[in-house]
């Protein structure tokens, strides 16, 4: 069997990608032949960057990144190959419990979410827009506070509203700073939110690599989707310095509850046209520039 | 009266029109030098532009991840037409003038209470060596948490500034000549004397020099903060255009904060040349 | 007390304590200086001539002995002495008058008869076309005009002069001695110079003391007689010219290179 | 031979069996003050810690966004003895020597070649000076970009600390005393030679002055990178810890991340001092 | 060419050109020095002394006019001519024997004879016992004679002295100049000695050349000339305590003094 050298890098350390750190553990990865090197990019854009300028050859990154590419001068074009996550996993939060919650009662109300044109801003205001909220006008969101400081400015006490990613949420909970109040995903649809992806180039070069990656990415899928979630916890534990068994727990059964998890890598044409209309209505896309599917996306190896 | 001046521009050289050829010459060769500086410079950043140009354009650099000069240069026209550079860069400006003063009047005044009381500066020294090497830069993701997003900016750019503005206005203090303090003694002066007339006047380069040193890293903080928590500004710029892959933007962002940088730089250096002449 | 002493040093001894260890700088110290006399310390460098000075200035208490100006103790800085260093040190962000005036200013005197007496004192030492220039713009001869200056506008009755004119090229140095002696004499203070110059000790003064290498002690005292012109002492510059003036310097040069060492 | 010694040294003092009782209480009081400092020294840090202890445990402060000693310690020694603390610390360690070592060759070379050419020196001026006062922290989006995940932490520490040490070896190489260069060439030395046997020794001391605002540059340009994009290093830990909100990890990281700062400081520190006596 | 001097200066002008305007430094200068004649040259401050010791070194090319030594003339630094400055220039971080041998070094001479006579040269300068010293170890006038020594290491015909002494206090001054005369006398060199201190113009040199203020011309020329002790010249301390000293002194002063103005 050949042995294919990959360099991985992941957009951040998050429970939301707890299948890709069981397939590490349990060795799903070495099996199909495949040695990687990970990092944490810090930002869907820094991973993209890593991928276009050559330093990463596999990057687990939002979509919508590849679109714009797509779009771009960029002679290298990215391929997006896997999916990983079934939809967006950050949670809305507020400051009490509110077991009759409903949306509407956002109208008025400042929520704290992401940078302009970031992924999670995007599902967020396609979730109010569902519910019937227009984002721009009935709710503030405030979307300039960077990702490191997002939990320090909630509990300072600024913003009604957050959505915040395990395993933030559940440790929050705990200590009575925030509850949950509702799914950003569940709210918004089933569109990928984070998917691996390569370049055309690589992909062209390393097929049987890549071949490798998307078949231990459905083995994985495969275990976690059976697995409990405290036999997960115990399994990527040592990813999460500092995180307790519980609430690494906790967090891992809230996500299978939300079903995030993919059970294969395929993502489909539908769920990507949700994204771009997304990002139409967010603002962040010209219609004219909706990119054909075909263009950024390749399933041939997930089908295989 | 018969002492001997050392100024010679008290002595004036001959008048100009005694100029003889050879001065001339000399003179002309000068200017030829100093016009082939000026060419070169240019030619030193024409060749820059065009290397950058040329090697976005046939691709072998990715043009997504560099931009080039010709995607640059609208950029910059269109985002300065519709005022928006101009408001961000006033932002930055701002905060980085708010932050560089506090910084400089708390240094000073530490400075000066670390002087006066050799004890205290004794006691303290450890911690502010420690707080001097450290690099600020790592209570960027808790600093936001403390100080909240308004103050945060602000809040960077005093502490990346602040220990080397007492560390180095200290050394000033520390630096005055002690034969002039103890001049000031024999003529009867107490402490605060000292420092009112010795010490504080005889500072003032050190605190330029302080200055030069301050705003430079104030900037640094306020982008930092910009970078964390913010609406506007030059750092807001970069890591939203950043974010969305609008490297032209960024590029845009990074040339105006070029230039507001060496300004300020010269600015304070202008400064610097004048104080050290009255100094001399 | 009623002296007839302007300054008496009564068995003063030094010792400087640094971590090193002890130094004994002066040992049983014992002067007197008449009003209106001068006189000069020499000796090998180390010897505590500085040390001396420091006490009379009242910046550095003696370990034991005790030193009077006009019979009543000095216990610190005192205006009726003034002192005057090595180097000028003008500071350099004030105008000629200001620095002048630095020591009224310091002792909260009436700042406009202090600038008169300033001025006056800056036209005595040929510095009055120079009130409003800065330091810099002066040679060196001329800043320690001015430093002599500052230190008569208080008015001491005692200067005290550490190798005033050590930074000073040779030429300057003695055109500058004759000026100074005239001032000083003019204005009737009793002078305590130190000096490594023999020559300018000679010329200066009335009386040179010779300190011993460390710890100092006083190792013999020289009266310099010249004879008089016109009924007073020849300028500094006359008296490099007579006689005397040689069989003085092998005196007190011999009497220096035979403590000194390599 | 009869020249009058002026270091002091060479008289010893008195030797220690003949001290005086003055002399002894003298240091006794000494010593009473060296202890006193260092009493309060650990008093101060005591304070400082009881009051956040205290803060953070009666929830004045909250704790969850200060953390607290007893919360951080016991999170120090886990790290420690998991030797993911050693880890981590190495790493980052590693990344500033490396990042020192290139700036400090790159900048003594290039201040050499800017000695040797006025012309060069001239011409690049203004883009010296724009480089050096441009914050370049401005570049970390983009720098990860260019330069990839591998080589980004070691650009951002070059980035950082080359043009500083440029400028501040070159000041060193244009104060070596004219006079010194004179009487090289008096002797007949070609610039090579006055090069090799006066510039660069003689501007030793500025080196080290340039080692020691290197070292710390070095360091932040680290953290900065490992922010960025990193898989291990203190600045992952900060990082990370922040984004799960273990500010106990990050105030453990941060505590590493001083000490190690303060160490490096230090030991430039006492070369500085070892130097500057052989060139005093 | 053949010639009966060591030094010839030809009708040497220079002007130094600078934004401000040009200088006229020297002008006409004409000046020649025969093989162990030691002169001097006195004028105030900015004549142009140092100028001129710069064209003799060769580090100065003149405007106008001609150098020689030994008849040919001087294009750049000449291993034949030593230049002893104000001030010592040690380098701090050789010992004092690596700083003697820099001359050698730099012309790439054998080392090992370079340091036989580099130790020899020290030894005569008094300065034997402190070959592995560092400058910093060093009182002013030890340094001064280390520097000597690195002059002379080279074995140059003649001797340029800038100002040698004025870095030191007088006693130091008036000792060393002994035995650097003793030195450079024993070594038979030609000398040319830049000095603003007339007694050391006298005492120490055998022709005594007066430059005029700025551009500097030779105004004037003096022979000293000292009853010989035992069939040699006085040496400069024994010098100063002859009468002709003083007459010498009187001329001089007055020459220098009426071209000085404040
Ligand atoms: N602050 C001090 N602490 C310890 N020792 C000192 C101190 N000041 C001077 N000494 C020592 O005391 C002795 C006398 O010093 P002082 O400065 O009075 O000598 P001096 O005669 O003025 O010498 P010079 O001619 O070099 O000026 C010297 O040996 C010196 O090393
Ligand atoms: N490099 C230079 N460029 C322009 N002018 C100069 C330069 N060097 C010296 N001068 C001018 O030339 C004149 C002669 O200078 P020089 O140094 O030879 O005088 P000097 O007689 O040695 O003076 P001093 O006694 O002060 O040492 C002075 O007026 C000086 O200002
Ligand atoms: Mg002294
Ligand atoms: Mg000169």
């Amino acid at each position: 069997q050949t042995v294919h050298k990959v360099r991985y890098e992941e957009v951040v350390r998050s429970v939301l990608y707890v299948p890709m750190y069981a397939g590490l553990k349990k060795g799903i990865f070495k099996d199909e032949g495949i040695e990687l090197t990970m990092k944490t990019s810090q930002g869907t854009d820094k991973g993209m960057a890593a991928l276009l300028s050559g330093s990463a050859d596999i990057v687990l990154i939002g979509p919508e990144a590849s679109i714009y590419v797509a779009n771009s001068e960029s002679p290298v074009k990215p391929v997006v190959f896997a999916g990983l996550t079934a939809t967006d996993g950050f949670l809305l939060m507020g400051r009490k419990p509110d077991p009759a919650f409903d949306w509407n009662k956002l109208k008025g109300s400042k929520i704290m979410s992401f940078r302009p044109g970031s992924n999670p801003d995007i599902f967020l205001e396609a979730a109010l827009r569902k519910k019937g909220l227009d984002p721009k006008k009935d709710v503030k969101l405030v979307n300039n506070i960077g990702p490191a400081a997002r939990t320090g400015a909630w509990l300072a006490g600024q913003n009604d509203y957050a959505t915040f990613l395990e395993p933030e949420a559940s440790t929050l909970e705990k200590e009575g700073k925030a509850f949950p109040l509702g799914s950003v995903g569940k709210e918004a649809g089933m569109v990928d939110y984070t998917v691996f992806t390569t370049t055309d180039t690589y992909l062209k070069k390393n097929r049987a690599a890549v071949q490798a990656w998307t078949q231990a990415v459905a083995k994985a899928q495969k275990y976690t989707a059976a697995a409990p979630a405290a036999e997960l916890a115990d399994l990527v534990g040592e990813y999460f310095t500092g995180v307790s068994k519980p609430e690494l727990t906790s967090a891992i059964e809230r996500y299978q509850t939300l079903n995030l998890w993919k059970k294969t890598p395929l993502v489909e044409k539908e769920a990507m046209d949700k994204l771009q209309d997304m990002l139409v209505q967010g603002g962040v896309l010209e219609a004219s520039k909706k990119v054909d599917y075909a263009r950024f996306v390749d399933m041939s190896l997930v089908q295989k | 009266m018969s002492t001997v001046m050392n100024t010679t521009n008290t002595q004036a050289a001959s008048p100009p029109d005694a100029r003889s050829p050879e001065y001339v010459q000399w003179l002309a060769q000068i200017q030829r030098r100093k016009l082939l500086i000026t060419a070169s410079r240019i030619g030193v950043l024409a060749v820059f532009l065009a290397v950058w140009e040329v090697l976005a354009r046939t691709q072998v650099i990715n043009p997504m991840l560099t931009s080039y000069p010709s995607a640059v240069l609208p950029t910059l026209v269109d985002l300065f037409k519709t005022g928006d550079l101009t408001g961000h860069t006033w932002i930055t400006f701002k905060a980085t003038i708010i932050g560089f003063a506090v910084s400089m009047v708390l240094g000073v005044l530490i400075a000066a209470l670390l002087w006066w009381s050799g004890f205290l500066k004794k006691v303290l020294d450890p911690f502010l060596v420690i707080a001097n090497a450290m690099p600020k830069i790592a209570f960027v993701p808790i600093f936001y948490i403390w100080l909240g997003s308004e103050y945060s900016v602000y809040g960077m750019a005093v502490a990346i500034s602040l220990f080397i503005t007492i560390m180095v206005v200290y050394e000033g203090f520390q630096a005055i000549d002690p034969n002039k303090i103890k001049l000031a003694t024999t003529l009867g002066a107490s402490k605060m004397q000292v420092m009112r007339y010795v010490v504080f006047p005889g500072s003032v380069p050190a605190v330029i020099a302080a200055i030069k040193m301050n705003i430079g890293l104030s900037l640094i903080g306020v982008i930092v903060g910009e970078f964390q928590s913010s609406s506007a500004g030059l750092g807001f710029l970069i890591v939203n255009g950043s974010q969305v892959f609008k490297l032209n933007i960024v590029m845009a962002a990074i040339v105006v904060l070029a230039m507001l940088s060496a300004v300020m730089y010269l600015a304070v250096t202008r400064l610097e040349k004048a104080v050290q002449h009255r100094y001399a | 007390m009623n002296s007839p002493y302007r300054i008496h040093v009564d068995n003063v001894s030094l010792r400087y304590f640094t971590l090193q260890g002890e130094t004994q700088a002066l040992q049983n110290i014992n002067l007197s200086v008449k009003p209106g006399e001068f006189i000069s310390l020499i000796g090998q460098s180390g010897c505590g001539k500085s040390t001396l000075l420091s006490i009379l200035a009242g910046i550095l208490p003696p370990s034991s002995g005790n030193v009077f100006v006009d019979g009543s103790a000095i216990v610190g800085p005192n205006p009726r002495i003034g002192y005057m260093l090595q180097q000028d040190y003008l500071f350099e962000w004030r105008t000629i008058l200001e620095n002048t005036l630095l020591g009224a200013q310091i002792q909260n005197k009436d700042m406009a008869a202090a600038e008169k007496r300033a001025i006056g004192l800056l036209q005595k030492c040929g510095m009055g076309d120079y009130l409003h220039h800065y330091p810099r713009q002066l040679s060196g001869g001329m800043r320690q005009r001015v430093a002599l200056a500052r230190t008569l506008v208080t008015n001491p009755d005692v200067v005290l002069l550490d190798e005033p004119f050590s930074a000073l090229d040779s030429q300057t140095r003695l055109s500058i001695a004759d000026e100074v002696v005239d001032v000083l004499r003019d204005e009737g203070k009793s002078v305590i110079l130190v000096t490594h110059d023999i020559g300018e000790a000679i010329a200066m003064t009335d009386r040179v003391i010779v300190l011993s290498r460390r710890p100092g002690r006083i190792k013999s005292v020289h009266h310099m007689d010249f004879p008089s012109t016109g009924g007073k002492r020849p300028t500094p510059f006359e008296a490099r010219g007579c006689p005397e003036f040689n069989d003085y310097f092998n005196v007190l040069w011999d009497e220096i290179d035979a403590h000194v060492e390599g």
